[in-house]
C-alpha cells in the first residue's frame, strides 16, 4: 500500500464528515420555515415581507453547510494533498 | 498482505515502532483539540444570555444597566468550562507530565486522550448556566426589585450545574497527574 | 490488500457519514410541521399560504441533506479517488 | 484477508452510520405530533386540516432518514465498491 | 483471522451504531407526551381526539428507529456481507 | 489472537454504542414529566388523565431506548456471529 | 497478548460508551426540576401533586440512564464475552 | 506490550468516555436554575418552595452523572478487568 | 509509506472535523431567519430595523464557521506540518 | 517512518477537533441576533441598547470559539510538541 492510497482513503473519510456540517443549515432553515408559516398565517398580508426575509435569513443560513459542501468537492475532484 | 490479515494485531505493531514518548505527543495534540470541544456549551449559552439580555434592556430601557450585570455575571460563570478545557488544553500543550514519564507507551498515551474525552463534558455546564443567566437577566428587567433574590437562585442553581463538569475536570487531571494504570 | 481497496473502504465508511447531515433537515422541517399544523388549526382559512409556506421552507431547509445524499452517491458510484 | 473483506467491513460500519440520519425525522415528527396533539385539543373542529397538515409535513421531513435507510440498503446488498 | 471474522466484527459496531437513531424518536415521542399530557388537562373533554393524534404522529416518528433497528438485525441475523 | 476474539471484542463495543440511543428517551420522558408537572399544578381535578396520557405517551417514546438495549444483550448474551 | 486481554480492552471502551445514554435522563430530569419549581411558584397549594408528577415522570425518565449503567456493570463484572 | 497494557490503556479511554454523561446534569440542572430564577422573581412569597423543588428535582438530574462518575474510578481505580 | 503521506492523510480529516463548527452558524443564523420573518409580519413598518439587526447579529454568527473554514483551508493549501 | 510524522498528523486531527467548539458561538450567537431582531421590532426606538446589549453578549459568547481557533493555530504553527 503506497501513501498516496492512505491520502485518497483519508480524504473519502474528511468529505464525509464536512457534510455533517449541513445539520446547521437543516434545522434554521427549518425552524425558518415554521416560524414563516406561523407569521402569514396570521398577518396573510403580510405574506411577502414575510416570506422575503425568510428566505433572506435562509440563505444566509445555508453559507456554513455550502462550504462544507465545497470542502468535500475539493477532496474529491482537486485534491492538493494528492501528490 | 499477511501483516494487515489481523487488523488490531497489525495496528498494534505498526504502533511499537513508536518511542512511548513519540505516542504521548501524538495524543497529546488530539486530546488538546478534544477538550477544546466543551467550549461549545459556553457558547450556546451565553448567546442564549445575549438574546435574553437584548430583550430585556428593550422591554425595560431605565434598567438596562442592572440587566446587563446579571447578563455578564451569569455569563461569566456560564464561561468555567470554556476556561477549564483551555487550561487543560495549555497544560497538554505546554506540560503535560504523562510526557517523560517511564511506563508502557500505549497507556500513557490512552490516557492522555482519555482527559481529552472527560473534559468534553463541559458542554453541559455551558449550556445550562447561560441559559440561567438569560433567564435570570430577563427576570431582573421585569422585576427589579427583587433583583438579589434572583441573583441567588441564579448563581445557587448554576452551582449546582457546575458539578458534573468538576467531576470530569478531576477525572481528567487524575489521568494526567495520578494515574492509577501506570503500573 | 492493495490501495484501491483501502480506499474503496473509506468510502464506504464516508459515505455513512455523508447521511448524518440529514438529521438537520428531519429536525427543522418536522418543527416547520408542527407550526404548519398549529397554524392551520387556528387560521383554517388560510392554509393555502400557509401550507405553501411551510413547505417553500422546508424545500429550502432540505438542500444541505441532499448535498450529503450527492456525496455519498459520488463516493459510491463514480468514486473519482478510486483509479 | 483480502481487499475484499475490508470492503465489506467497512460497508457495514458505514450502513450503521448512515442509519443515523434517522434521529433527526425522529426529532421533528414527534415535534409535529406534539403540536398537533395540542392543536385537536384547542380547535377539534379542525381535526381534519390540522391531521393532515402535520402528516403533510411529517412526510417531507422523513425523506433525509430515507436517503440513510437506502445508502445502508445499497452498502448491504448492491453495493458498487466490492468487486 | 479471516476476513469473515473481520466483516462479523465490523458488522456488531454497525449494528451498535444504526440503534444511535432511536435517540430521535425518543426525544420526539416524549415532547409529543408532553404536549399531549398539556392538552388533556386543559381540555379533558377532548381526550379522545388528543390521545389519537398525539400517538398517529408518534407512530410517525417511530420510523426512523425501526430502520435503525432493522439495519442492525440484518447485520446480525441475515448478514449478506458475510459470505 | 483469534477471529472469534475480534468479533466479542467489537461486539462490546457494539452493545455500549446501542445503549446511547437512549438519550432520546431520557429527554423525551423528561419533558413529559416536567409538562405534566406543570399541567397537574393548573388543572389539579384532571390529575388522572393528565398522568396517565403522559405515561401512555412516555411508554411510547421508551422503545428505542429498549431497542437498544434489546440489540446489546444479544450482541453480549445471544450473539449470532459468534461462530 | 491474547485474545481476553483484546475483549477485556473494548469492554472498558463499551461501558464508557454505555454510560453516555445518562445525557438524556440528565437533560430530561432537569427540565422536570425547572417546570416543577415553576409550578409550585404559581400554586404552592398544589405542591404536593406537582412534585409526586413531577418525581414519578424522572423516574420514567430514569430507565435508559439504567440501562446503559447495567450494561456497564455487566461488561466489568461478569462479561459473558470473557471466556 | 502485553495484554494488560492494552486493557489499561482502553480503561483510560473509557473513563474519559464515561464523564461525557455530564452533560446531561449541566444542561438539565441550569435549564432548572433559569426557572428558579424566574420564578422567585415572580413569587419572591413561594422562594422557599420554589427553592427546594429545584433542588430536588436538580439531585434527581444528577445520578446519571455519578453513575458515569462512578464507573470511571472502577475502571481508574478498581479495574475488574485488570488481572 | 512514508511520514509526509500520513500527515497529508490526516490533514484531510482534520479539514473535514474543522467543517463541522458549521453546524452552530446553520442552527442559530436559522433561528435570527424565523424571528426575523416573525417580527417583520408584526411590524412591518420596522422591517427596516429588524432585518439589519438579523443580519448584523447573523455575520457575528458566522465567525466561527469562518475560522473552521480557514482552518480547513490552511491543512489543504498551506499546510505548515508538511515539509 | 519518524515519530515527528505521527505528532504532526495526530496535530493535523487535534487542530480540526477544537474547531468543533465553534458550533456553540454559532448557536448562542444567531439566538441572540434572533431575540435582538424581534426586541427591536418591539421597541424600535431602543434599537440602540438592544444593539449594544446583544454585541456585547456575543462578544462573551465567542471566546471559547476564539480559544479552539488558539489552540488549533498553535497546534498547526507554534507546535510545542513536535521537538
Ligand atoms: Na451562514
Ligand atoms: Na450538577
Ligand atoms: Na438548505
Ligand atoms: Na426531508
Ligand atoms: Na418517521
Ligand atoms: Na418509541
Ligand atoms: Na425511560
Ligand atoms: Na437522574
Ligand atoms: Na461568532
Ligand atoms: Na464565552
Amino acid at each position: 500500500m503506497d501513501g498516496q492510497s492512505l491520502i485518497a482513503a483519508a480524504s473519502a473519510v474528511g468529505a464525509g464528515l464536512a457534510m455533517i456540517a449541513g445539520i446547521g443549515a437543516g434545522i434554521g432553515q427549518g425552524y425558518a420555515a415554521g416560524k414563516g408559516a406561523e407569521a402569514v398565517g396570521k398577518q396573510p398580508e403580510a405574506q411577502g415581507v414575510i416570506t422575503r426575509t425568510m428566505l433572506l435569513g435562509a440563505a444566509v443560513a445555508e453559507t456554513t453547510g455550502i462550504y462544507g459542501l465545497v470542502i468535500a468537492l475539493i477532496l474529491l475532484f482537486a485534491n492538493p494533498l494528492l501528490g | 498482505m499477511e501483516e494487515i490479515s489481523n487488523l488490531v494485531l497489525f495496528l498494534l505493531n505498526w504502533l511499537q515502532q513508536f518511542s512511548a514518548k513519540t505516542l504521548v505527543l501524538a495524543a497529546t495534540a488530539l486530546a488538546a483539540g478534544l477538550v477544546m470541544i466543551g467550549g461549545i456549551g459556553p457558547g450556546i449559552g451565553q448567546g442564549f444570555a445575549a438574546g435574553k439580555g437584548a430583550e430585556a434592556v428593550g422591554d425595560n430601557e431605565d434598567n438596562s444597566n442592572n440587566v446587563t450585570l446579571v447578563m455578564l455575571l451569569g455569563a461569566a460563570v456560564a464561561e468555567t468550562s470554556g476556561i477549564f478545557s483551555l487550561v487543560v488544553a495549555l497544560i497538554l500543550l505546554y506540560a503535560n507530565p504523562l510526557i517523560g514519564v517511564q511506563g508502557v507507551g500505549i497507556v500513557l498515551a490512552a490516557s492522555t486522550l482519555g482527559a481529552g474525552f472527560a473534559m468534553i463534558a463541559g458542554i453541559g455546564p455551558g449550556i445550562g448556566q447561560g441559559y440561567a443567566a438569560g433567564k435570570g437577566a430577563e427576570r431582573v428587567g421585569r422585576r427589579p426589585k427583587y433583583q438579589s433574590l434572583i441573583v441567588r437562585t441564579m448563581l445557587l442553581g448554576q452551582a449546582v450545574g457546575q458539578t458534573t463538569g468538576i467531576y470530569a475536570l478531576v477525572v481528567a487531571l487524575i489521568l494526567l497527574f495520578a494515574n492509577p494504570l501506570l503500573g
